[in-house]
């Protein structure tokens, strides 16, 4: 339980910091502390059964589906780890409580350290390894956070970015690992894992999961080659850069080999990997931090230098090696992250990080000048501090290793990198502490108040103290740690300042030597350096990025520029292919079924068509025209319908055809009349391949189904039209009973079309639009009589009759072609001839119907019919229906289904409607005026006028 | 008896189809936008109107049942030819015709196509309600 | 008869494709009116085709054509001249609002 | 003999459709256009018409009336497009 | 009162016609509701048709529609023959103007059909103040002749019919 | 009969003409009636879940008549949790076009979004193939109303192009219908589903090219590559919390794909079974990848966004495309997290553009603005959540994807993908955030402050509706283990058909 609490704490108190700022910025800072010290505490209190050798655990059950379950384990690796984490990160808020300025939202900074220290717990703690995936990608978050923090600085952004973009990677890179991992091992909990050490080592994947995991760790413990972004992630504030660069974040790699040591070292592709990355990265690392003017970049080289050599010495696969490397683990976090300090010191109090426009320190601030220089000897690998035993046993373990048979090559090396080793940290002592006082500083430098240096200085304490007393301060740990590492086989051995005259002994000294000697000529070797040339790893992540973004750019833009031509005929054509594929994909046999006779009138309706069809292709630039055709079209297709024993669907045909043409018409009024000739030749060409392949397809695919035999469930409808649907006209029936649901929706879409364009119009005419309408004059030759007499009386006459028409084709829908809908748009037709002659505004005012409410009323009418069968305890739409007699009148049915049409009715009647008028108010916006007559003259009236006026 | 019904079909029936040919035969073999109008305007009323009747009697001679359908119909078909036409003739007279070429009205006003109506209705300002809201 | 239709349907649903691939939005209108045209006439014929058979239950008939497709047929219809309402109005909107009637926009830059 | 008459008048109004539909590809004008579309509307409905009586069945008598109605409102429009833009004004 | 319930008597006539021409069957129950339908619609539509002129002499409209009919057969006769046999250039086709007595629109309106439905004329346009009537001939040689034929055989019956 | 299960239609149904009807003159009742309504719609899909959670599928006979003759509805777990979804996102958009005074930019906001619930709900629930077509014209013209809500040269001429692409997308529906009609005899799927194991194989050819189509249909609407070209201009010009509201259109798609192509194509369709497996699977990877690229290639932060949806509707059917029990389980719960980010992201995308007075949408530098401090977190835990980090639910259900692709014979390729992809959209959304919110504050110092003066309360609910959608992320990773157990149980039921068929045509 405990165990998961450490990992909980920091998480839980993460918003303290943010709340607590208010009372103040020590509040703030002592809780931060508080709760580290709180989870800290509760690490000691295990310390001591897990030095025992005692593993605790704590499982709660997550996600049995996937095997991630919150289990979180304890042991030798995990204490030294979580120490460290919660340790270090103790006097990190300490230091960052006089480090940060004023200006500074510390709360903030507070949060995201909290958040930061319990993903590193959780890594460390972690016994699922699915787990430790989440709080890995945490700790990437989470920094990206902190090295962003100051967000007004280009540097942050930048480094925040490179830190996320390369350790995401690398993390991504590990979720493949560990499932890899996990799949052989047949768990993801680690637990179960380190017991499989021969089954992981002997699978195929075992190669593939190192590579990612080690993917992985590199990247987050910036091996070389992706060293690159930790000097860059420096822009952080410094209590940041001392916390994740060096003590923490940059250690997970390193843990998570440590971690993984027992199950995937001591294989030939472990050394190779590891060991050989890890001395590059020693070298590489130790040489670029020589020549970095800026103290934290120095710094940075030098801990990409060290977890190189930690790397290495992991990759060795050998015991001993392991327990150097976890060793050195320790000496490293205590010197680097004191150095740290001294340099945020130097940096808070002089101004400047840049070697060059620093020395003389000495003198003005002694007590860093004196943590400085420990710490730095100790880096160096100076007797008595702790930083010289974990070298010695280091040059030990390398004078002993073999690379590809060749037995002094990693020696050789690891001194030349101790060398340098030595020559950075001479280099930090002496041009910044020493050397003559300057008098050029902004303002005189002293020592910081103690809150700032009690951090450093503590550590320096440390490395001394284990310098002197490795065997008392630093074996137990080192023991409970390396046993953990090493899965229990550890071998005998003794930590102690004085290993004997050994190689490693003359290693040192020669790399004691070689670093002064550098150092002393540091000047002409920086010539050199800067002479010449080797990549910057920044500008060429830059470019890479920035080329990745530009290709993804260009890539996005290319495709998605907005042209709708080409996504139209891109679908077309994957139809079309994907249409063919499944054609060719199974068997087929050509239909059986007779076929029809032809006789000569439809084969002049089919002549029309085709010929209407290919106007329309190539006339449809006349706009007008291709609205003619249209009709034509229509026309023959209702034609059609009728021939083919469907009455119902010509009439629903030609109706929508018109009021289709009467909207298109009203729109077309204030488009341009006619589309400019603008497609090129290939481009009609293409386009005219795709549509005659299309034809070809859907035509073969009607055919083929017109010439096959079926079975199909409407066998049912046909019986049960009029017994159980009371009506013989089979589709009314479907329509409104057997599938009444279906066009329940219908109207709905109709109802919702009408809502959609009076919504769109009344939005457009309240914007820009309107005033560029007030301007809008017609664009063609206009008749000067706007409501001829003849048309105005030929529908007067024709409006009762089409009334009287539309009523009869409702009630007579249910037994004969006809039904709501037609019956809808027949009035509605009506209703338009009255609006064609008399006007919009004449013919509105004489009837005052709201057109909304109409719909709405249509749809409740239908809706409700549906619920009304709920009372009778039958679902929804369920219909009813009678036969009626009143002496002397006939027998005539009562059918609910009727209530449903006449929602059908009122819907239809009133979306048509409510279109045409929210049209009607485009044009009269275009300065379209009123009509307070019917007519553009009555010479009746004008006889009476006269009398009257 | 029947067979003089089933006679009179059969011509109505002839006539009719005559009369639609002849009208359709018209539309193009005329030279004029104006003159073609002539054509289906009668003869493909006279051919629709003759199908018709030969189709009532058909219904009420030969199938029993009286049929009145084919008089309402025509009672459609009597009421909008014309207007149809006259929308027709008005379009191509604004497109085609110089109001100059035409006989003048005898009025002290020209034709409705070109000349604003004589009595102009009393315009207001376009409103900004919504007429669909009232 | 067979051909007939299906041929009809092929040249309804190639004229629509044309269209819609056209630059402009009229067009474009035009061609979503042609292809409702043949996939109405296409969802009809999924049911078979017969003649002087309409699905009106009378005791006279001789056997009814498939009322199914035809019901499918009725709530299409509506439905396409639903989204053709919606359409033409929603591109004469966008050509008052923008000034063009061009269908492909220059989604590079990204909406402003 | 009616069947006889019934074929032959099927022929003229096919023929006559036919006739309509050149008009309606060469134009020249658009009203030429509308015009052919106008009596093709009224073809049919004879043709109806004589469907009805071939198959002994009234029920497309309400496609037939229907057909005239919209005929008519298409034309119409189609012609008040050409003389005043917007046909509902 | 009466007149508020049943505002076009005339057309209520009309419209239980059509209603039973639709129906296309008599029955007391379809005559019953096409008199309802035909008393329910006027009452909605006679918003829309102000000023409905009264008829002066409903009888006289039988005459005129059979003189009109017996007109359109003999049109149609005139103008097939006009169209099958003479040649387009020989045709002399053009406008007339004819002045109207008539002020009804309604009466304009039957007068204008009439034309386009007889011998070789179309009723092209009105005058912009309604008072003459533009009518295109297909083949008339004397258009003065047409003109006068026009006001005796059709306008004055219109006239007698609603003025 | 459960009068419960047609509720989730019915209920937006009748309010959406109420609305209409008699609100339609105050704003203010119009967001009463609503919102409630809209949380009642949530409150019966809960219900639904907990009743479809027991197991047993439950049929509604619309109108009575027995399936296949009548129309069906079914709730059965997956159209449940589908429910659920839908009514849970409806709340939050809803509140948040409240809060944020979106529904007042335009006309009829309200009833058009009770139309869009209705549609999306009743494609859900439908078991009938026509039917569901009704369903997506309902929700399509509804979306295309709310879509173009507010007006504006560019969202007009985008709504053109989205409304042309589905009306293409409709076309082509209809005519798969036809095909599947013409060749099986019926419109029920459960039926549908009967017929293709019994199919003459003479038919097989039509029968897939019927069934194909169908795909192509259900992959507009998802956004499937190479025709989700319509999603980026569509999602980018939307209001934002339309385009939240969206985020369950996309999963309509995924959602047809898996009904049809596990109840009507499943195991048991012989020769056609898994129909779709072998197309859907190239190009969920295609669409996760150019997703991702668009996301690193936007210039401007709506269509970034839209990106994202791409990408995760291409996560989401790449493991739909490998139709084993356990991708189901992953897809669904990758569906309902990335449900759940879009939303969020859209809405935060908002608050942002609310703010933002210059530069607007595109990601360049711009003077800070009011509330960048907390608006900056809010799309920091966006992000996380679209790109799939933790600690949100992305995180765990991109495991549970790479988990579920094990084994199969593309796992190589699919894991690239994915992680390859992911790094794309983290290294996106980190230029994009970093250049939003803190290049923008270095444009001009310091100014952050200038967001006290800004009246909070007005801000209130749309954040705190943000923040509610986020931490819906979060526990949905916590409870990821119910989650997960609901879904397997889902999967089970999708997998065995029989269950479902017998519940619409009665044991056989
Ligand atoms: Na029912
Ligand atoms: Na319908």
């Amino acid at each position: 339980m405990s165990v998961a609490l450490i990992v909980a704490l920091p998480f839980l108190g993460a918003l303290l910091p943010g709340l607590m700022i208010r009372a103040g910025r020590n509040a703030c800072a002592a809780t931060t502390g508080a709760v580290t010290l709180l989870a800290f505490i509760l690490l000691l209190i295990e310390a001591p059964a897990v030095m025992s050798g005692e593993v605790i655990q704590y499982r709660i059950e997550w996600l049995p589906a996937l095997g991630l379950h919150a289990t979180f384990f304890l042991d030798g690796l995990g204490l030294l780890f979580a120490g460290m984490i919660l340790g270090i990160g103790l006097l990190i808020i300490l230091y960052a409580r006089f480090y940060l300025s004023k200006n500074d939202p510390m709360g903030l900074f507070y949060t995201y350290l909290l958040l930061f220290q319990g993903a590193m717990v959780g890594i460390v703690l972690s016994d699922n390894i699915l787990l430790l995936l989440i709080f890995w990608e945490l700790t990437s978050l989470s920094s990206f956070l902190l090295i962003g923090y100051w967000k007004h600085l280009p540097e942050g952004r930048q480094g925040a970015r490179m830190a996320l973009a390369v350790t995401g990677l690398g993390g991504l890179a590990m979720i493949a690992g560990m499932l890899i991992l996990g799949e052989i091992a047949g768990s993801y909990d680690l637990t179960v894992i380190l017991q499989h050490k021969e089954a992981i080592q002997a699978s195929p994947l075992y190669l593939p999961a190192l590579l990612l995991i080690l993917l992985g760790c590199f990247t987050k413990s910036a091996q070389f080659p992706f060293h690159f972004w930790l000097p860059h992630a420096m822009a952080a504030p410094t209590p940041v850069s001392a916390y994740l660069h060096s003590a923490t974040m940059v250690k997970a790699g390193l843990f998570l080999m440590a971690r993984l040591w027992p199950v995937m070292a001591g294989t030939e592709a472990w050394f190779y990997l590891v060991a050989t990355t890890g001395l590059a990265t020693m070298v590489i690392g130790a040489a670029i931090a020589l020549f970095k003017d800026d103290l934290k970049a120095l710094l940075a080289f030098s801990t990409v230098s060290h977890l190189g050599l930690i790397t290495m010495l992991l990759g060795f696969g050998s015991p001993m090696a392991a327990v150097v490397a976890v060793f050195h683990i320790i000496n490293h976090a205590t010197f680097k992250a004191a150095l740290f300090m001294t340099a945020g010191i130097v940096d808070h109090e002089v101004h400047s990080r840049d070697i060059k426009r620093l020395g003389g320190l000495a003198a003005l601030m002694p007590i860093t000048a004196l943590i400085a220089t420990i710490t730095a000897l100790s880096m160096a690998g100076i007797p008595p501090l702790n930083g010289f035993i974990s070298k010695e046993m280091m040059l030990e373990e390398a004078a002993h290793s073999a690379w590809a048979g060749n037995p002094w090559v990693i020696g050789a090396v690891a001194t030349f990198g101790a060398l340098l080793s030595v020559a950075y940290s001479f280099r930090y002592i002496a041009h910044v502490f020493l050397g003559p006082r300057r008098d050029d500083y902004p303002q005189q430098p002293h020592d910081p108040p103690f809150g700032m240096w009690a951090a450093p200085a503590l550590l320096a304490v440390l490395v001394v103290l284990i310098g002197l007393a490795p065997g008392f301060f630093a074996e137990p740990l080192v023991v409970a740690t390396a046993g953990a590492v090493t899965g229990g086989n550890l071998p005998e051995f003794h930590l102690s300042l004085w290993h004997g005259v050994t190689p490693a002994l003359f290693m040192s000294i020669a790399a004691v030597a070689g670093g002064g000697l550098l150092l002393w000529r540091h000047a002409n070797l920086e010539r050199l350096w800067l002479a010449a040339p080797r990549p910057e790893a920044k500008r060429i992540f830059d470019a890479l990025v920035s080329a990745a973004a530009r290709a993804s750019g260009r890539v996005t833009d290319a495709l998605h520029d907005g042209a709708l031509t080409r996504y139209l005929a891109i679908l077309c054509v994957a139809a079309i292919g994907i249409g063919l594929a499944g054609y060719l994909g199974g068997q087929h046999s050509p239909g059986q079924r007779p076929q029809l006779p032809v006789s000569t009138v439809p084969v002049i309706g089919w002549l029309l068509l085709l010929v209407s069809c290919l106007s329309v292709a190539l006339f449809h630039r006349q706009r007008l025209l291709a609205l003619v055709l249209i009709g034509v079209i229509g026309l023959i297709i209702s034609i059609g319908f009728i021939y083919l024993s469907a009455p119902d669907l010509a009439l629903t045909q030609i109706s929508v055809e018109v009021v289709t043409v009467i909207l298109l018409l009203l729109a077309l009024n204030f488009l341009p009349k006619q589309t400019p000739q603008e497609s090129t030749m290939p481009r009609k060409l293409r386009d005219a391949a795709i549509a005659l392949a299309g034809g070809l397809g859907v035509g073969a695919l009607c055919w083929a189904i017109l010439t096959r035999d079926f079975q199909t469930i409407s066998d049912f409808h046909l019986e049960q039209s009029y017994p159980g649907g009371g009506g013989t006209n089979v589709v009314n029936v479907i329509l409104v009973d057997f599938r009444g649901f279906d066009t329940f929706g219908e109207i709905i879409v109709l109802g919702i079309a009408a809502l959609a364009i009076y919504a769109l119009v009344e939005t457009i005419l309240h914007g820009p639009v309107s005033r560029r309408l007030r301007a809008w004059t017609a664009d063609q030759v206009e008749a000067k009589d706007r409501h001829p007499l003849m048309l105005v009386v030929a529908t007067r006459v024709m409006l009762p009759i089409s009334l009287m028409v539309g009523v009869y084709i409702f009630l007579r829908g249910h037994n004969e072609p006809g039904g709501g809908f037609i019956a809808g748009l027949v009035v509605a037709i009506a209703l338009v001839m009255q609006y064609m002659a008399s006007g919009f505004a004449w013919a509105q005012s004489r009837s005052r119907y709201d057109y909304h409410s109409l719909i709405a009323l249509g749809v409740l009418f239908a809706g409700l019919t549906g619920v009304g069968a709920w009372f009778a305890g039958r679902p929804f739409l369920t219909s009813d229906f009678g036969y009626v007699t009143i002496p002397p009148l006939e027998k005539f049915e009562l059918a609910t289904a009727m209530i449903f049409d006449l929602g059908v009715f009122l819907t239809v009647v009133g979306s048509v409607m409510l279109a045409l008028a929210s049209l009607s108010r485009i044009a009269r916006r275009a300065g379209e005026t009123l009509n307070p007559d019917p007519m553009d003259i009555d010479p009746s009236a004008v006889a009476r006028d006269t009398e009257v006026r | 008896m029947i067979l003089l019904v089933e006679v009179l079909i059969s011509a109505l029936l002839v006539v009719g189809g005559f009369f639609a040919l002849v009208g359709s035969f018209g539309l193009i073999k005329l030279g004029d936008p104006m003159t073609r109008l002539h054509a289906p305007t009668k003869a493909t009323t006279l051919g629709v109107g003759s199908v018709l009747i030969a189709s009532m009697l058909y219904f009420a001679v030969i199938e029993g049942a009286f049929s009145f359908h084919e008089l309402l119909i025509s009672l459609f078909l009597f009421l909008t030819a014309p207007i149809t036409a006259n929308f027709i003739a008005k379009a191509y007279l604004l497109h085609r015709a110089q109001p100059e070429a035409l006989p003048r009205t005898e009025r002290d006003c020209g034709w409705a196509n070109f000349d604003a109506p004589k009595r102009d209705a009393v315009l207001t300002p376009p409103l900004n309600e919504d007429p669909a809201q009232r | 008869m067979e051909f007939l239709v299906a041929s009809s349907v092929g040249s309804l649903t190639a004229a629509g494709i044309y269209l819609i691939l056209r630059l402009r939005t009229f067009p474009a209108v035009v061609g979503v009116a042609m292809l409702s045209y043949a996939v109405n006439v296409f969802l009809f014929a999924s049911g078979r085709l017969a003649i002087d058979l309409p699905p009106i239950i009378d005791k006279a008939a001789t056997g009814y054509t498939d009322p199914l497709p035809q019901a499918l047929v009725l709530t299409a219809i509506v439905i396409s001249f639903g989204m053709t309402a919606v359409v033409v109005i929603l591109a004469l909107g966008a050509y008052l609002e923008s000034g063009t009637d061009r269908i492909d926009t220059d989604d590079r830059a990204g909406p402003q | 003999m009616i069947a006889y008459a019934l074929m032959f008048c099927f022929g003229c109004f096919g023929l006559a459709l036919l006739f309509n539909l050149y008009r309606l590809w060469i134009g020249p004008l658009i009203v030429d256009r509308i015009l052919a579309l106008d009596t093709m509307v009224i073809n049919s409905i004879a043709l109806l018409v004589l469907y009805g009586m071939f198959e002994g069945t009234t029920i497309y008598f309400e496609a037939s009336l229907l057909f005239a109605m919209v005929g008519f409102v298409s034309t119409v429009a189609y012609c008040r497009f050409i003389l005043r833009g917007d046909i509902i004004e | 009162m009466l007149r508020k319930l049943l505002p076009h008597p005339l057309l209520t006539l009309l419209l239980t016609a059509v209603w039973i021409m639709l129906l296309n069957s008599v029955s007391l129950g379809g005559l019953l509701l096409g008199l309802i339908l035909g008393l329910l619609i006027p009452l909605y539509t006679a918003a829309y048709w102000p000023n409905r002129p009264r008829l002066r002499n409903p009888l006289m409209i039988v005459e005129y529609i059979l003189v009109v009919l017996l007109d359109i057969v003999i049109a149609n006769v005139v103008v097939a023959k006009t169209i099958l046999f003479k040649r387009n250039s020989a045709m002399k086709s053009g406008f007339v103007a004819v002045p109207l007595d008539l002020r009804t629109p309604e009466a304009i309106t039957v007068l204008a059909g009439t034309i386009t439905m007889t011998p070789g004329t179309v009723s092209s346009d009105l005058s912009a103040d309604g008072r003459s009537l533009l009518v295109h001939h297909l083949d008339a040689p004397n258009s003065d002749e047409l003109r006068d034929t026009i006001k005796q055989r059709y306008e004055r019956r219109l006239k007698e019919i609603f003025e | 009969m459960n009068h419960w299960i047609i509720a989730p239609i019915v209920l937006p149904a009748i309010l959406a003409p109420f609305l209409v009807l008699a609100t339609r003159h105050s704003l203010r009742l119009q967001r009463t009636f609503s919102v409630a309504g809209t949380f009642a719609l949530a409150a019966i899909a809960l219900a639904l879940t907990v009743a479809a959670a027991g197991g047993a599928t439950e049929v509604y006979e619309v109108g009575n008549w027995p399936g296949p003759f009548g129309i069906v509805l079914v709730l059965d777990r997956l159209s449940a949790l589908m429910v659920l979804l839908t009514g849970l996102l409806a709340v939050a958009v809803v509140v948040y076009a409240v809060g944020s005074g979106w529904d007042a930019r335009g006309r009829n906001f309200h009833p058009l979004f009770q139309f869009q619930l209705m549609g999306i709900c009743g494609a859900f629930l439908t078991g009938d193939a026509f039917n569901l077509f009704v369903f997506f014209e309902v929700l399509l013209i509804a979306s295309y109303g709310l879509m173009i809500h507010g007006g504006g040269p560019m969202r007009l001429r985008a709504g053109v192009q989205y409304v042309v692409i589905n009306l293409a997308g409709s076309t082509l529906f209809l005519f798969a219908l036809g095909t599947l009609y013409g060749v099986t005899g019926t419109l029920n799927m459960a039926d549908m589903a009967l017929k293709v194991r019994e199919l003459a194989p003479g038919n097989e050819a039509l029968l897939r090219v019927g069934g194909l189509l169908l795909l192509i249909v259900f992959a507009i609407k998802s956004a499937l590559v190479p025709i989700h070209f319509w999603l980026p201009g569509t999602y980018a010009n939307a209001p934002a919390p339309v385009a939240a509201l969206f985020a369950i259109m996309t999963k309509v798609g995924a959602y047809a794909i898996l009904r049809v192509y596990t109840l009507v194509f499943g195991a048991e369709a012989g020769a056609n079974a898994w129909l779709a497996a072998d197309w859907l699977l190239p190009a969920a990877l295609l669409t996760l990848a150019l997703g991702m690229i668009g996301v690193l290639g936007s210039r401007s932060l709506m269509r970034l966004i839209a990106f994202s949806v791409i990408g995760s509707v291409g996560t989401l059917l790449v493991a739909l495309s490998l139709f084993t029990p356990e991708s189901t389980v992953a897809a669904l719960y990758y569906l309902i997290h990335s449900t759940l980010a879009t939303a969020a992201l859209f809405l935060i995308a908002d608050l942002i553009l609310e703010r933002r007075a210059i530069g607007g949408d595109l990601l360049h530098p711009a003077p800070s603005f009011p509330q960048a401090g907390v608006i900056a977190a809010l799309f920091f835990a966006g992000a996380i959540g679209m790109t799939g980090m933790p600690p949100l639910s992305g995180f765990v259900g991109k495991l549970l994807v790479l988990d579920a692709a094990r084994g199969a014979d593309s796992m190589a390729l699919i894991w690239t993908v994915i992680l390859v992809t992911s790094l794309l959209a983290i290294v996106g959304f980190a230029r994009a955030g970093s250049t939003l919110f803190w290049k923008s504050s270095a444009v001009t110092g310091e100014d952050d402050r200038a967001g006290e003066t800004l009246p909070k309360a007005a801000s209130f609910v749309p954040m705190a509706v943000t923040v509610t959608l986020l931490s819906a992320m979060v526990l949905l990773a916590v409870l990821a283990g119910p989650t997960t157990s609901y879904l397997e149980a889902t999967a089970r039921q999708l997998y065995d058909p029989s269950g479902y068929i017998e519940a619409v045509l009665g044991p056989r």
